[in-house]
């Protein structure tokens, strides 16, 4: 028995490679006193580098490592989201409770374990990686969600993730071995080989197996009714982990959902084209009536992120590629929206008593304009107003449908950001306009509790939280203006 | 200067005069607003002469021109634009409303001196004169239905002159709504003259229309119902009369420029104006002529019983207008112009020597209160008497032959228009014994305790100004009458108009003597030759025969008139218990007011209630909140499902698992 | 120049952000008056035999097919015009008053500006789109954080929420539909492009121009507003503040009818055809409601709101009369109406300052010592209710012969509106103007700093009514064509359709004589 | 035996696990039964790759084996930190985070 | 022999896991549990996965369970109560738990799959040896393979994170 290295082309794999590296650096660095301090800038230049590596592979599509992954646009882009994303993170949890809690080195190393779980799972082409790569990606989180142990909401989201997102791994997994079985292949192209090949086009087993993985990704990505973990866990984890959560998470599910869907079981398009369709109708509502009315500014977020989700997942369902390239933009807007609002709701928590809670904002506009206007821009931009990159992301979105002939969903989309606009505006009216009612008397969490936060009330000034929320904010509006740059 | 060009001026006096006083209402002195005002319009009237004379100075059939100073809206087919038609039926208009203007403007130089609003009063009188003069110089339907409306407005402005007075603004409402529903009326009619012929231009409709129609088309009917429309609104017909008693409650040389002499006899401008497509609708034109007959019956019967003394008056008008209007309608077209043009002497010297009369009384117009005035003022009195004789048409006076006149043509046409001499003697009748009533109520007997006192003093009574409609007290700030506000022909520019109107009241009949002179026939004739009616001329053995009958009719009235309230003062009381429920159906005016409420004035305001208080909310606003309960409804659910519990998340996951999972099995067979 | 035109007032309200307090709210106007001088030497130079002109055409989104491309014809010229008149107006009228935070406020109103100008100059639809939903968010800061809120109502947030989401169901549907419009055209062959004229070449089946029809009509129906679709109208106007108020009313609105003439008649005409007598329906629902609610009214805002309504029902039903003189007509009532209603509001603050009451009931004897606002207020009121003469008369007059030869019935109906504007106008002017001065209400001239803002705008409806054939003659060639692509389409529908409702076909044809 | 037999048996055992996530309030419990519903997965890819003759399902097994090992070293840490934060040690009374 | 293992070794997984599910205290689930994966590990020996049964035994029941006995042992086992906050869900867990198996089952058993009814494919001698394993592994599997030990670091580092002293203060 001759054993055969397989061959490994390190330029492609570099970011990759980058990732664990760091990882293992920023890891170590957490052990040594001196070092404590340069964790977070080891972070960002960990992740700087993988950027770099990344783009320096752009437009040069290739397979890796036996056709475990293959690098691509659609793997860059994405990659680069949830490096974007991650460094938003790492910026937002400087003095962040939940770092200390447990210890920047294991912090930072798990933020960067699960940036490299989300790259393997944009690159993702086998079942095996795609299955190990999604347990990177979660695992971390579900330790990062849990890491302010004083709180309790923060353990009870980290056990609620854990124990939905792992019975959600657990039945894509058996979606997968359906698969398996169908197609012979734990390869993507192998799959849809099989499938088109074996005479299984159609068969109940393949099919179940369909439902099951599309259960799996659903549930990574927020799509109701498969939804539920996510406005609780977005309320009690803390807040950078997950504001890059909602975005990175989403992003690479998203990935691998197009990759799978669209590569392996293209052969299968007009079985689960209705049913995709059916389910992003199902979270646009969901996520959009679920929205209203409520108070925590990450809950909303929360269930906004279904919505969102439900949009996204219309690009999936058209399975083109204008879908595609309305995916990819939209997530890339959906993130910058989205951390524009997670860094003024990180500034607000340590600057006021109230949490997340919508009166954290209230009256922001006569006093923090600098976090005002970032929040009140992604709020509009996640609403799809005009001259947003929000705006811009709908269309290619609705364009993709109507071309798709899926009309009805754009028109799903249409009501739903109707909707949406009733609870994103209130947010907008809550720091703008005259309150309408009387702030809440006490604050959500009281000053004396032994929950509570040491607060900084110069928090709203720090340019660690400012810049990245002006810049997010001017980067969502200069993709409403210029999207094609 | 060609006559359009002294038609130009003609506009453009009254115009600048209301602009220049309106501007300079605080520059201006008081007296010199009224000098503008009553300049601009004598100028006018001048002017109006130079267009008579460059008129009479060409062949009669020539006498017509039109000329238009800019495109006003003339796209897509339409060719609106701002011209003007000179012809002898405008340029008599012309002169009959300048001429009587200038003297109004004249009166109200004495009578308005101690108003507060004197410049906004002559600012509106002369935007009235302006907006009549438009009214009848226009060239087209659209500019007639822009003068109109001016002259509507004008007259909504100045019945609530006194806009501090409740009833005032709303006789001012009152008229300007019916008004526009005038207005409506023309417009529609523009509209389907434009749908039918292309063209709203007098000239070519007059000439287009008989090539178009056929006699009595219902088209050519409907045009001209409703541009009957249009006019009995302005011109107080029925049904559309009761804002005219109401448009009382504005100052008295109002009432007698707007309300007597000129607006309200737009309408037989217009009839006689459009005769060319009333001539094509015989039936139209005979709804008109009974309209007019009903309208002259009502009023006379309803001025036989009011006591307030305007509005007495007023509906002397809607009843002399009646007469007109039967005139033009029926064919009498020059004999309808002619008391058109008597009717503004008279009904403006009887409205201006009430204007005293009521003054002297501090504002009380109840004839009931009112006596003996013939002692206290003298020349009111002579000029009244003037007037009430030319309106009772005793013979020889204006009145006398103008009426007459339109009746002799009645019966020369003959056939089913006899009803019109018989009922219209009967109409000269009343006419003749309401006006010999207020005569002889307010002029003999013993003087009232104003008049002695005016007798006594020579100067006229005091009392707090008071509103004569609700007797509610006035204060004297702008907008209601000045504390002084009692002028009693005690001024020089009063007396003059009312001296110079007796004089045309008495004598302006001569220019129009059966078999003498027909002045007013002929110069009118050009216009109407068109009309096949125009031919028929009463001969003048029969003119003679009626002004006789006209002249009995006249003395029997003031007889009955005379017995009634001077031999035996008490029977007119006996009468009205005898007759008690024909004295309350008179009294209420026939219960037109209260029928228009009824029918149009309640459904609308209840609709807008309904609107407003149930449907607005139940629907239009459950609508929306309709929407959000939906929204708001589904929200609670989904976060009632939201539970918390982490096992019941993983419920629905598997339930959302098994419901795709049997989709997938559902397709797949 | 069409560039600087759209965009000055942004830049300058960018510009502002910086400069201190005092001078924030002078400095909008001047960027307002800049825009005002631009839009009027765009006016000289406009050409009304030419089309479109003035173009610029930038790709965009090249891989939408999207493009930046503005153009002047003779439907927006003057609403341009207009656009930039009200918004110096409504400005000054706010810089002349104290402001909170004047910087937001006055960014907010250039914001506004240089949105409704990008939809009135958009070509291509989805630009147009883009603006016409963009116009919302400005105004939706200006009534919700400067507006008032309503004792016992909802507060001015919640109106103003109520006003965006309600018109942005519309703007949302009809980014649907016109991505719709735009890719099924493609689809018949031909490449993806958003360029109205180029749509308006291939129209797209009946089938899909019926529900694309509603799309767009729901957006325009609701935004201006029409009856039924207005129920976020009457808390917005109550809350909103109203220099704003006065912009919003004036010109927002007409946006939706100018929608119909620019978007819907070119690109649909088989649709507009077939719901022409719906749309009508509608319009005088509009009508006969807006009035009818006008009339019995108290709050003085929302008599000029619902009037508004009743005149939108108007031009609504002018456009649909679906012939050249009814949009004709329109087009004139739009600006007509623009310019009647900003200076109404304006008025409506001055009253309101003098009063401290917007209820009709608590006002009136105003005229006392202000004979120069009574004078203004009743040059506006004539004008409101159509008075023969002005310029809105020649619009409705349009309006109503254009509906009069089309669909004679709806011409007799709508005309009552007429009668009953003369009511609600009137009643406006009588019951704060004249009447008993209650106690306590004062009676002051108006100041010459309102005076500034009032009189431009009264000289413009007296110019306007001397001449409106000022803005007929340059809007006539536009109006034809967008009316021509309808009425082309209509010749066979109405060879199909023989069995049309005996009313209509009651009166012959007089050149059938 | 047939790879039917397998596969069925797998799908009850799956269901089973399934059931005792819905039914067991014990977050130790929970994670035992997570632990049910992969090795079904594991079972089936087992049987499937005998099915297919090639032994990427078994290399399948071997990684969700090692993943299973993480989730229950996460999850055995979090019920810790739960213990130690003096919360009581079922998931039903961890609902602060709802609605 | 080979169905007479099978009954028997499925029996075993089945009862291990329904004691996992049924078993009140978790200490007896936890032993279930154990029965359960042992079962499967002879399941797996008569599917030809050598490698798998084997890593099966040393891993879970080994190394994992330690784990699970250590950490019970920790917390202390308390029986849970009977008692259902949770309306309903006593009643549409075991619903749904069947539905799930009654639609996996038709799936397979439905399947036009020919080879579902046969014993696999015909194996050489050597298939899923350790051998075999191990060069699939590194050769084909070599990435999802690194990167499950970097999950296990990760893991690891998790497991301290949370359950470190540090927490009580």
């Amino acid at each position: 028995m001759n054993f055969n290295a397989p061959h490994i082309d390190y330029a492609a794999l570099s970011p990759v490679l980058a990732l664990t590296v760091g990882l293992c650096v920023v890891l170590l660095s957490g052990v040594f006193k001196p070092l404590k301090r340069a964790i977070p800038g080891l972070t960002l230049l960990t992740l700087a580098t993988t950027a770099g590596l990344l783009i320096w592979r752009w437009d040069n599509p290739q397979d890796l490592v036996s056709g475990a992954l293959r690098i691509d646009d659609l793997a860059i882009s994405i990659s680069l989201i949830a490096i974007l994303t991650a460094g938003f993170a790492v910026l937002l949890s400087i003095r962040e409770p939940a770092t200390e809690e447990a210890g920047p080195g294991e912090y930072h190393a798990l933020l960067l374990g699960s940036v490299l779980g989300m790259v393997l799972l944009a690159q993702a082409q086998n079942l095996v990686t795609f299955f190990v790569g999604l347990e990177t990606l979660s695992i971390p989180l579900y330790i990062l969600c849990a890491t302010n142990l004083r709180r309790e909401k923060s353990l009870e989201s980290g056990l609620k993730y854990l124990i939905v997102g792992s019975l959600g791994s657990a039945t894509l997994l058996y979606g997968m071995a359906f698969l398996y079985g169908g197609s012979g292949s734990t390869d993507f192209g192998g799959i849809a080989h099989g499938i088109a090949q074996k005479g299984v086009l159609g068969d109940p087993l393949v099919l179940v197996g369909i439902a099951m993985t599309a259960v799996g990704l659903a549930f990574k990505t927020s799509i109701a009714p498969f939804h539920q973990w996510t406005p609780d866990v977005y309320e009690g984890a803390p807040s950078p982990i997950t504001g890059f959560m909602a975005v990175a998470t989403k992003a690479a599910a998203f990935a691998v959902f197009i990759r799978f869907f669209d590569v392996a079981l293209a052969p299968q398009v007009d079985d689960w084209q209705p049913a995709l369709a059916v389910l992003a109708a199902i979270s646009i509502v969901v996520g959009n009536v679920g929205a209203l009315g409520q108070d925590s500014l990450k809950r909303l977020l929360g269930y906004s992120g279904v919505a969102q989700a439900g949009y996204i997942l219309g690009g999936l369902v058209v399975a083109s590629e204008a879908g595609v390239n309305a995916i990819v933009f939209y997530l890339a807007a959906y993130a910058f929206m989205n951390l524009a609002a997670f860094a003024v709701v990180v500034a607000r928590e340590r600057e006021t008593a109230f949490g997340d809670h919508i009166d954290a904002v209230r009256g922001l506009g006569a006093e923090r304009p600098q976090l005002a206007w970032p929040l009140t821009i992604s709020m509009l931009g996640l609403a799809g107003l005009p001259a947003t990159a929000g705006f811009i992301g709908k269309l290619y979105l609705i364009e993709a449908l109507v071309e798709g002939d899926y009309t009805w969903l754009a028109v799903f989309i249409a009501v739903g950001t109707m909707i949406s606009l009733a609870y994103y505006l209130r947010v907008v009216a809550a720091m703008w306009m005259r309150p309408g009612g009387e702030p809440a008397a006490t604050p959500a969490i009281a000053g004396a509790s032994p929950e509570a936060d040491p607060i900084d009330p110069e928090a709203g000034r720090r340019l660690y939280l400012v810049g990245p929320a002006l810049l997010a904010a001017a980067a969502t509006i200069f993709f409403g203006v210029i999207p094609q740059p | 200067m060609s006559a359009t060009s002294w038609a130009w001026l003609v506009l453009l006096f009254p115009l600048l005069g209301s602009i220049a006083i309106a501007l300079g209402f605080k520059a201006l002195p008081a007296k010199a607003a009224g000098a503008i005002g009553t300049a601009a319009i004598g100028l006018a009237f001048l002017c109006g002469v130079g267009a008579l004379i460059h008129l009479l100075g060409e062949a009669p059939d020539a006498r017509h021109h039109a000329s238009s100073l800019w495109d006003y809206a003339s796209v897509a087919g339409l060719d609106i634009k701002l011209g003007i038609f000179v012809d002898p039926l405008s340029v008599f208009m012309v002169l009959i409303v300048t001429g009587v203007s200038t003297l109004i403007h004249l009166y109200s130089f004495g009578y308005m001196q101690s108003d507060e609003g004197y410049h906004r009063f002559f600012s509106y009188l002369n935007f009235f004169v302006f907006s009549m003069l438009l009214l009848v110089l226009a060239g087209n339907f659209v500019l007639l239905i822009v003068g109109w409306a001016f002259v509507g407005f004008a007259s909504y402005a100045l019945i609530s002159f006194w806009y501090r007075r409740q009833t005032a603004t709303k006789a001012g409402m009152k008229a300007f709504v019916i008004n526009v529903v005038g207005d409506i009326g023309l417009v529609l009619a523009a509209f389907l003259i434009f749908r039918e012929l292309g063209t709203f231009e007098y000239s070519e409709v007059f000439a287009k229309a008989p090539q178009v129609f056929h006699t009595n088309e219902w088209t050519v009917t409907a045009i001209c119902l409703l541009l009957l429309v249009g006019a009995f609104a302005k011109s107080a017909q029925l049904p559309f009369h009761t804002w005219l008693p109401d448009a009382m409650e504005g100052p008295t040389p109002v009432s007698s420029l707007i309300h007597a002499a000129t607006m309200v006899t737009a309408g037989v401008y217009l009839i006689a104006r459009t005769h060319s497509l009333f001539v094509l609708a015989p039936t139209a034109a005979d709804i008109a002529a009974f309209v007019g007959l009903a309208t002259l019956l009502v009023a006379a019967s309803i001025a036989l019983v009011m006591t307030d003394l305007k509005r007495a008056i007023a509906y002397s008008t809607m009843s002399q207008i009646g007469y007109m209007v039967v005139g033009v309608s029926i064919g009498a077209y020059s004999a309808g112009m002619f008391h058109l043009m008597t009717h503004a002497f008279f009904k403006a010297l009887l409205f201006m020597a009430a204007g005293s009369i009521i003054a002297a009384m501090a504002n009380e117009q109840n004839i009931d209160k009112m006596s003996g005035f013939g002692k206290a003022m003298r020349f009111t009195s002579v000029t009244m008497l003037c007037g009430g004789l030319a309106l009772a048409a005793f013979p020889g006076t204006s009145g006398f032959f103008s009426k007459d006149e339109i009746l002799a043509y009645a019966s020369a046409r003959g056939g089913m228009y006899l009803i019109f001499t018989v009922l219209g003697y009967f109409g000269a009748l009343l006419t003749a014994i309401y006006t010999f009533r207020l005569i002889f109520r307010v002029l003999p007997g013993k003087p009232c305790p104003e008049a002695q006192e005016l007798i006594d003093t020579g100067h006229v009574h005091h009392a707090h100004p008071f509103n004569p409609a609700t007797g509610e007290e006035e204060d004297t700030a702008v907008g209601f009458p000045g504390a002084e506000h009692h002028i009693a022909e005690s001024s020089l520019p009063m007396r003059i108009a009312m001296g110079v109107l007796a004089f045309g009241a008495l004598f302006a009949g001569l220019v129009q003597v059966p078999g003498v002179d027909d002045m007013v026939t002929k110069f009118l004739d050009p216009v109407f030759a068109d009309s096949p009616l125009a031919a028929i001329h009463p001969s003048v053995a029969a003119s003679w025969f009626g002004l006789a009958i006209g002249a009995a009719i006249s003395l029997a009235g003031i007889g009955i008139a005379y017995f009634l309230y001077v031999a035996r003062p008490e029977t007119p009381a006996a009468l009205q218990k005898r007759f008690s429920a024909l004295h309350t159906c008179l009294y209420n005016k026939w219960y037109f007011d209260e029928a228009i409420d009824f029918l149009v004035v309640r459904p609308a305001l209840a609709i807008g209630r309904f609107a407003n208080r149930t449907f607005e909310r139940l629907v239009v606003d459950g609508l929306v909140t309709g929407t959000e309960d939906v929204f708001g409804g589904g929200g609670r659910l989904v976060q009632l499902v939201q539970s918390g519990f982490v096992r019941s998340y993983a419920l629905l996951l598997i339930v959302g698992f098994a419901g795709l999972a049997l989709y997938f099995l559902l397709s797949s067979s | 120049m069409i560039n600087s035109l759209l965009w000055t007032p942004l830049v300058f309200g960018l510009i502002g952000l910086v400069l201190p307090h005092r001078y924030a709210g002078w400095w909008a106007t001047l960027g307002t008056a800049v825009t005002l001088g631009l839009a009027i030497s765009m006016v000289i130079g406009f050409n009304s035999g030419a089309g479109l002109q003035d173009t610029v055409d930038v790709n965009w989104i090249p891989g939408l097919g999207v493009d930046y491309s503005l153009g002047v014809d003779g439907l927006n010229v003057f609403l341009i015009l207009l656009t930039t008149v009200l918004w110096v107006a409504g400005t000054a009228f706010a810089a002349f008053r104290e402001q909170e935070r004047p910087h937001l406020f006055f960014l907010m109103m250039l914001l506004g500006e240089t949105a409704t100008l990008g939809s009135f100059l958009a070509q291509d639809l989805l630009l147009f789109v883009l603006f016409f939903d963009l116009m919302l968010v400005p105004f939706y800061f200006l009534f919700g954080a400067w507006g008032s809120d309503r004792e016992g109502g909802p507060s001015a947030s919640a109106a103003t929420l109520k006003m965006i989401v309600y018109t942005l169901i519309g703007s949302l549907l009809m980014l649907v539909a016109a991505i719709a419009t735009a890719i099924i055209s493609a689809q018949d062959g031909g490449h993806l492009t958003f360029s109205i004229a180029e749509l308006a070449k291939h129209p797209l089946s009946e089938g899909s121009q019926r529900w694309i029809f509603w799309f767009f009509a729901a957006a325009f129906l609701v935004k201006m507003p029409s009856f039924l679709l207005h129920g976020w109208m009457p808390d917005a106007y109550r809350a909103a503040p109203l220099p704003a108020l006065a912009v919003f009313s004036g010109v927002l609105a007409k946006v939706g009818a100018y929608g119909f003439l620019r978007v819907v008649l070119p690109l649909f005409p088989a649709a507009t055809v077939e719901f022409q007598e719906v749309i009508l329906v509608i319009a005088l629902a509009s009508i006969l409601y807006g009035s009818v609610m006008a009339f019995t009214q108290t709050n003085v805002r929302l008599i000029a709101g619902y009037s508004s309504v009743a005149q939108l029902g108007f031009i609504t039903a002018g456009i649909f009369a679906l012939s050249a003189d009814g949009s004709d007509g329109a087009v004139l009532q739009m600006v007509n109406h623009g310019l009647v209603v900003a200076p109404l509001f304006v008025i409506v603050a001055i009253l309101a300052e003098r009063s401290g009451t917007e209820d009709l009931r608590e006002m009136g004897g105003m005229a006392m010592k202000a004979p120069v606002l009574a004078a203004l207020f009743l040059i506006v009121t004539l004008a409101t209710l159509a008075m023969p003469g002005s310029a809105n008369f020649v619009g409705e007059f349009y309006i109503l012969n254009g509906l009069f030869d089309s669909k004679i019935v709806f011409a007799f109906v709508a005309i009552s509106g007429v009668a009953m504007s003369a009511y609600y106008a009137l009643r406006l002017y009588q019951r704060t103007m004249h009447n008993r001065k209650p106690a306590g209400l004062e009676s002051r001239e108006i100041n010459l700093r309102d005076g500034i803002v009032l009189v431009p705008l009264v000289l413009c409806i007296i110019g306007l009514a001397l001449y409106p054939q000022l803005i007929l003659k340059r809007t006539d060639g536009a109006v034809q064509q967008s009316v021509a692509s309808v009425t082309s389409s209509k010749k066979p529908v109405a060879l199909t359709h023989q069995a049309q409702p005996a009313i209509l076909r009651v009166i012959p044809q007089a050149s059938s004589q | 035996m047939n790879v039917e037999w397998y596969i069925v048996l797998s799908s009850l055992l799956f269901a089973v696990g399934a059931m005792g996530i819905l039914l067991r309030r014990s977050p130790v419990v929970i994670l035992l039964c997570l632990e049910l519903m992969l090795n079904a997965g594991n079972l089936a890819l087992v049987a499937f790759s005998k099915m297919v003759g090639n032994q990427q399902g078994q290399i399948f097994a071997i990684v969700v084996m090692v993943v299973a090992a993480c989730e229950v070293v996460v999850g055995l840490g979090l019920i810790v930190a739960i213990f130690r934060r003096k919360l009581p040690l079922d998931v039903d009374e961890l609902r602060e985070l709802r609605g | 022999m080979e169905a007479v293992m099978f009954f028997l070794a499925a029996l075993g997984a089945l009862g291990g896991a329904i004691g996992v599910v049924a078993m009140r205290s978790p200490f007896y689930g936890v032993l279930a549990l154990i029965i359960h994966l042992f079962s499967l590990a002879v399941l797996f020996l008569l599917l030809s996965s050598a490698f798998v049964a084997a890593a099966q035994v040393v891993v879970y029941a080994g190394a994992v369970m330690v784990l699970y006995v250590f950490v019970v042992a920790y917390v202390g086992g308390d029986t849970e109560s009977a008692w259902e906050p949770i309306p309903g869900q006593r009643f549409l867990a075991p619903l749904m738990g069947a539905a799930l198996f009654v639609e996996l089952s038709i799936a397979v058993l439905s399947s036009s799959l020919m080879a579902l009814g046969t014993h696999g494919a015909d194996t050489k001698p050597g298939f899923g040896d350790p051998a075999g394993i191990g060069k699939l592994l590194l050769e084909r599997f070599l990435l999802p393979f690194e990167a499950s030990s970097i999950l296990l670091l990760l893991a690891a580092v998790g497991a301290i994170v949370l359950a470190q002293r540090k927490a009580e203060q």
